[in-house]
């Protein structure tokens, strides 16, 4: 926490419909680090996950005051560019999404959307982002196969390929291994950790035992709020109140 | 108000069943209701449907008076077709009064050869092959439903509908509507729809487009019967108008009828049921052919 | 980035357009038909049977039509959902997995569902005649089944479709026998019966063709199965094409109350859609 | 116990008894409508019925050529018409309108899938034909009555606007969120998102509405036999009359229905519609399996 | 492993379509023990599981071959009744699926359909299973109260109280908490152990660590093959093979 915050969220709040989802939520995501979101079903890591990249503005009936800063520019500000915004984060979602094309469109996609048109400049970058994932040797001679052939744990892999090749800033990931077998799990979280070198990455996670593998920071959420947020061992390990205590119980018993 | 009616020993008594032809249904539903009057207990079921429905419905035994409007099939001869005339109705050819040459059409009036090349033949494509002088092409009308006034109309020329040329609309008042809303057009209707029953004068907009019957080249008096419906009936009674296109429209029964609230019922509408007809945008049948009809149920 | 927002916005206004002409076309033929209508529509029209032909006569109203709509639609909807729920739930849940057999099915009830009314009526009729049976209400409301069923199966699988597998699973797990699951399915589905009953129901009293030889036309209200019945397109289609002005008008105002029963009776429905999905989460 | 299970058993047979005895309604129809026209397929082959335009029925000639084109015609107009603007509204409902405006648009677009046929007729001859002659017509054709194939056609299309826009909408509906979301937090704007994700995973199920809507098109009779012109000759521009199948049997049968050869035309009238549809159906499932297999794999 | 085995698979073979999905399964699970199947994504777990109480039947194009027999007996022989069958065996799967019913009718629907229609005895074993799946404190109070308004994991208590009316012998779980946040996976996680006394279990999962939790022995599935069984601690720490040994490590890392 000593280099300025990637993300600083300011007193947001987070209405929909008339359901008050998040409550003056303040926080600042640290740069080139691991931040997990931790907290029960339904108190809200989706829903602020989602605040960072707006991805929240398409929800029906959703209202959202407050500040969002990243790289020190409101994203909320009238003006911003929701585009824009979004191409700094890459975002992987639960289950994987391949979007329905080939496995070297799915990577080309974000390139292509933002100009980039050469063959060979496409060639190279969905080479590299594939092996930045070590999907590379399991599917260099299937590129132009349907990406819903491959198996879930390289479908996820795919999409993080995917994001990457728009060079985020930042990534974002819900819950992103619920829906692997231990085998991927462990690859993509190997992935999250090697990549912050060059990347921030906040994560949402039910489980407590991989926010301590992955994470450097833990925030933890309860009834839309932040109760807690701080380094991963005196989260998990020596929590400041009463309610994180009771539910990291479950984690050490 | 009336004595109520000492109804006789009646021994008129029974189940009529009739469907058929919408053009004949609502003088029927009408007739049906004065001889309930009259008989108290012959109970009606009237349907209207088509008149092939009710002639098909007639020759299968499911009625016991098909509505016909049309042509008897030879087929539906064979088949026992037995039809007694009760009232007739004609088809007349009409244009609209904003025709440009309107006040010389209906002056010089037009020939039946000339109707023939207008609806069937198509030789002649423009109004000013009629009368007048200004081009204008000529816009046929006809029915797109099979019909009684199509095939009436058609009959005139020895055609069949199918033969007419033009642009198909669906029923009688469409046809007029068509023909009302188009100053080049030309068609034909029932008479029904050309006059307004309450004044009994034509109504605004299309005109009856006079027939030169004795090819003369102009309408003389005794040709000039379109003004108000009645001298028009009087003129398609007494001969006057060619027939076609006026036509007879029928009830058709499987065979001769026997059954005795049958030809009651015929007796009644071929005698005091004729003075329904006219008020009703009919014509009533001559003396002669009433009594023509009359023998067919004796 | 300027020429991509471009374009969305351009699409946009297209998107935005299409939607205005797509609602704009219910109210104009909605304003159409109340323009027409309303000047003739009285009292008398809903409560009276015709006077003196309904084609001559200026008296009366359309009360025969209006019942005989609602006893067609009503009947032939009722007798549809009889037939169509076993064989949704057949097709869905006896069938064991036979995906060809259960696949051929449905592409038939999509041709039954596409074979014109007016051929189920010519067909309809055709049997009526076969078997000595006179065009009346019965004759209509069997018609108008034969129509309906295919809309119903159709909406009733589509529906029965989206119940998850493991809601039957769940069932089925207890113990239950595959007709007691089907019963829970029901339960789950009610609903999207309200919804299939509204499409059926609407397609129902609005259809002429099918009606046209089956039912046959009177002047009566019809006081049993076998006599024959008038429906509301019908009077309205015979109305139009009368001579006498006033009784176009009184087929535009009978337009205008077949509209409005068949607005009535959406309206209801959504309602009850509403109140009936409450075990739904 | 015993009594459940034979209760289920009963029930089960019931059911495949109901099953059968509505899908043997396609039989028997077909057998139906066949054997009512052997008559005229006696006086005349399948070819020369199919592609013969003179129809003079009261002379025993039956040309089905017209009919077969006035289907056609009226029926693609009215596609080409629904279709992108459906197309069109289905995305607005979906992707762009606020809950409030789709609160208000859904209702209209459902009451309008109410609305009788009659009912589009009348509003036809009412609305669409005067503007058809008045207004449309002379900017291309020197004249043009009104009753036309393109008056079936716009007719038709909003007949058909509901079942498209509602067809579309739930498949639109059911492409998962998160998919879009993919393709937005790549930082593809929303109508990029649309165009090159939604559309594409849509399109079998855009396909399936298009064919729904076909078949529902092409056995419309009361409402386009209004306003189409119901001309026995095959149309060559939008703004001639036309004569579809369906109309045909419906003008005729009721007054004709009683002499056999024409009887028999008219059934052979409903057989080609029936074939049209069977066929129809069948490639189009065809099409749309093959669509599905390249789209899944 | 020394009492006789609740369940005994032999030979069976599942085919779908034409893919071979289980090839000669055998295997004998144990009376009132907690029986885990692992696996990776797609190896058959969830097709092994139904199996056992023939819901496989409804799937599309499948054919089985092979013995499962259930208290030595064949549920696959033709003159088996498959409603007794399922009868024996409560099913709990990924998500909770209520019927839709209140919280009350979802419980009896069970007993009813099995013949119960005495309101005091309907009542008195509905409180049962309601105490047994710690949820009658929660709910006594809304019984007749919509079941789809529970929490997800409350709604996962009230399916497994459901399953539990109809008295089964064996209890089958297929990811049953994947669904649920920690303290609610904790609940439900100690519930399996405490329902060991009087039912045999068997769980599909991909949690490791939670197989190692609640489980007495393990089955470890692969392409279709059991690979290795046995108890819980030899499997996970002491695999006998390759594949095992390869699949375990993320768990152990
Ligand atoms: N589109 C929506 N409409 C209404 N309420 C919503 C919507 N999305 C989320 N909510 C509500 O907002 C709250 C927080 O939801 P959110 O998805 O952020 O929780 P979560 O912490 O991610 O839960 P989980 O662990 O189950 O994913 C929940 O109570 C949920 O019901
Ligand atoms: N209905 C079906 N039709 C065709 N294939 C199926 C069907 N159900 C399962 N399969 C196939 O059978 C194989 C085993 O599936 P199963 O669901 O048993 O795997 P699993 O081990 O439970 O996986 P997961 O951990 O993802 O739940 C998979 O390859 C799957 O694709
Ligand atoms: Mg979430
Ligand atoms: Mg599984």
């Amino acid at each position: 926490m000593t280099k300025t915050p990637h993300i600083s969220v300011q007193h947001l709040n987070v209405h929909i419909g008339n359901q008050h989802i998040l409550n003056d939520i303040n926080i600042n995501i640290p740069d080139k680090k691991v931040t997990s979101i931790i907290g029960p079903s339904g108190c809200g890591k989706t829903t602020l996950l989602r605040s960072f990249n707006r991805l929240l503005d398409n929800t029906p009936g959703v209202s959202i005051t407050g500040k969002v800063l990243v790289d020190g520019e409101d994203i909320y500000d009238p003006k911003a560019e929701v585009t824009h915004i979004r191409k700094k984060m890459g975002l992987l979602s639960q289950r994987p999404y391949p979007l329905p094309m080939s496995i070297y469109d799915n990577v080309a996609y974000g390139p292509r959307i933002h100009g980039i048109r050469k063959k060979q400049e496409l060639d190279q970058l969905v080479e590299e982002q594939l092996k930045a994932t070590g999907l590379w040797n399991e599917v260099k001679d299937r590129l132009n196969a349907s990406a819903t052939r491959l198996s879930i744990g390289q479908q996820q892999r795919l999409c993080l390929a995917r994001g990457l090749a728009v060079s985020p800033e930042i990534i974002l990931g819900d819950e992103s291994t619920s829906a692997l077998d231990p085998v991927s799990t462990s690859i993509i979280e190997d992935l999250f950790i090697s990549l912050k070198e060059k990347y921030s990455i906040v994560l949402v996670t039910h489980i407590l035992r991989q926010a301590r593998r992955v994470s450097d920071y833990i925030v933890f959420v309860y009834g839309g709020k932040i109760i807690e947020f701080g380094p991963t061992e005196d989260v998990l390990l020596n929590p400041k109140e009463e309610l994180t205590r009771e539910y990291v119980k479950g984690y050490i018993s | 108000k009336r004595p109520p009616v000492i109804a006789p020993a009646d021994d008129v008594e029974g189940t009529i069943n009739i469907s058929g032809a919408f053009a004949l249904y609502p003088i029927t539903v009408k007739w049906a209701s004065e001889f309930k009057k009259l008989h108290p207990k012959v109970v009606f079921n009237i349907s209207a449907g088509g008149a092939g429905k009710g002639i098909t419905d007639a020759l299968s035994g499911l009625v016991d008076i098909g509505l016909a409007s049309r042509d008897i099939d030879p087929s539906e001869v064979k088949k026992g077709a037995y039809t007694v005339y009760v009232t007739k109705d004609a088809v007349v050819p009409t244009f609209n009064t904003g025709n440009p040459d309107a006040a010389q059409l209906l002056e010089k009036g037009v020939k039946r050869d000339q109707f023939l090349n207008i609806f069937v033949n198509g030789t002649i494509k423009s109004w000013n092959q009629l009368a007048g002088k200004v081009a204008a092409p000529i816009h046929i009308y006809t029915r797109s439903d099979a019909a009684g006034a199509g095939e009436t109309w058609a009959k005139y020329f020895g055609k069949k509908q199918e033969d007419l040329l033009g642009v198909g609309v669906y029923g009688d008042p469409g046809l007029a509507q068509a023909v009302k809303k188009d100053p080049a057009g030309i068609g034909y209707n029932n008479l029904a729809y050309l006059y307004d029953l309450k004044t009994r004068k034509q109504v605004a907009g299309v005109h009856a487009l006079p027939i030169d019957v004795n090819g003369n080249g102009k309408i003389d008096a005794n040709e000039n019967f379109y003004s108000t419906i009645d001298d028009l009936t009087a003129a398609i009674a007494d001969g006057r108008y060619p027939s076609p296109p006026a036509r007879n429209l029928g009830f058709l029964f499987k065979g001769k009828p026997k059954k005795k609230e049958l030809v009651e019922f015929v007796k009644y509408v071929l005698s005091d049921g004729q003075k329904f007809v006219e008020e009703n945008g009919y014509i009533a049948l001559s003396k002669a052919k009433i009594q023509e009809e009359l023998k067919k149920v004796q | 980035m300027r020429r991509r927002k471009a374009e969305e916005l351009f699409f946009k206004i297209l998107m935005l357009i299409a939607a205005i002409i797509v609602c704009g076309s219910f109210f104009l033929i909605v304003g159409t038909i109340f323009a027409k209508g309303l000047p003739y529509m009285n009292l008398d029209m809903l409560t009276k049977t015709p006077g003196g032909g309904f084609y001559i006569g200026k008296e009366g109203g359309i009360l025969n039509a209006i019942i005989g709509s609602l006893y067609v639609a009503g009947g032939a909807t009722i007798l549809g959902l009889l037939i169509s729920i076993p064989v949704a739930i057949f097709i869905n849940m006896y069938m064991n997995g036979k995906k060809f057999l259960s696949d051929s099915l449905r592409v038939a009830f999509d041709v039954l569902f596409g074979i014109p009314s007016i051929v189920y009526g010519a067909f309809g009729f055709l049997i009526m005649v076969y078997f000595g049976f006179r065009a009346s209400l019965l004759g209509g409301i069997i018609a108008v089944t034969l129509l309906v069923i295919p809309i119903l199966v159709r909406t009733l699988d589509e529906v029965i479709g989206t119940v998850p597998l493991e809601l039957r699973d769940a069932a089925l797990s207890l113990g239950a026998t595959r007709w007691e699951m089907a019963k829970v399915v029901l339960r789950q589905i009610r609903p999207g019966i309200f919804t299939a009953i509204l499409l059926s129901f609407g397609r129902a009293i609005g259809d002429v063709a099918s009606v046209l030889f089956t039912a046959g036309f009177s002047d009566n209200i019809p006081t049993s199965l076998h006599e024959p019945a008038a429906t509301l397109p019908l009077a309205i289609f015979f109305q139009l094409s009368s001579p006498v002005e006033e009784v176009q008008g009184r087929g535009y105002a009978s337009a205008l109350i077949l509209t409005i029963i068949v607005l009535v009776i959406t309206v209801l429905s959504e309602i009850l859609i509403k109140k009936f999905s409450k075990h739904k989460s | 116990m015993q009594i459940r299970i034979l209760k289920d058993k009963i029930l089960s047979k019931l059911m495949l008894v109901f099953t059968l005895a509505s899908v043997s309604l396609l039989l028997i129809i077909g057998i139906g409508l066949y054997v009512h026209s052997i008559p005229i397929l006696e006086k005349s082959s399948w070819g020369t019925l199919v592609t013969s335009s003179i129809w003079k029925p009261l002379k025993g000639l039956f040309g089905f050529y017209p009919f077969i084109m006035g289907t056609l015609w009226v029926t693609g107009i009215a596609i080409v018409i629904a279709l992108p603007l459906c197309l069109l509204t289905a995305l607005f409902v979906v992707e762009y309108a606020h809950a409030g405006i789709r609160r208000v648009l859904v209702p209209f677009i459902n009451l309008l899938s109410g609305i009788p046929p009659v009912i589009f007729g009348v509003w036809g001859v009412l609305f669409i034909i005067p503007l058809i002659q008045n207004y449309i017509a002379p900017h291309f054709v020197e004249f043009s009555t009104g009753y036309s194939v393109l008056a079936g056609g716009i007719v038709l299309a909003v007949m058909i606007f509901p079942l498209i826009v509602s067809i579309i909408s739930e498949v639109l509906n059911t492409i998962p969120q998160e998919l879009k979301d993919a393709s937005l937090s790549l930082g593809a704007t929303k109508w990029e998102t649309i165009k090159k994700i939604v559309l594409r995973k849509a399109l079998p199920g855009i396909i399936a509405a298009v064919v729904l809507a076909i078949s529902r098109a092409f056995g419309e009779t009361i409402a386009v036999l209004m306003v189409c012109g119901n001309n026995a000759v095959v149309p060559h521009s939008v703004f001639d009359p036309g004569y579809p199948l369906p109309a045909l049997i419906a003008n005729n049968y009721g007054e004709m229905l009683s002499i056999p050869l024409y009887d028999s035309a008219l059934m052979f009238a409903a057989l080609l519609l029936f074939i049209i549809i069977l066929l129809f159906n069948i490639i189009s499932r065809l099409i749309l399996a093959r669509l599905e297999r390249k789209l899944t794999s």
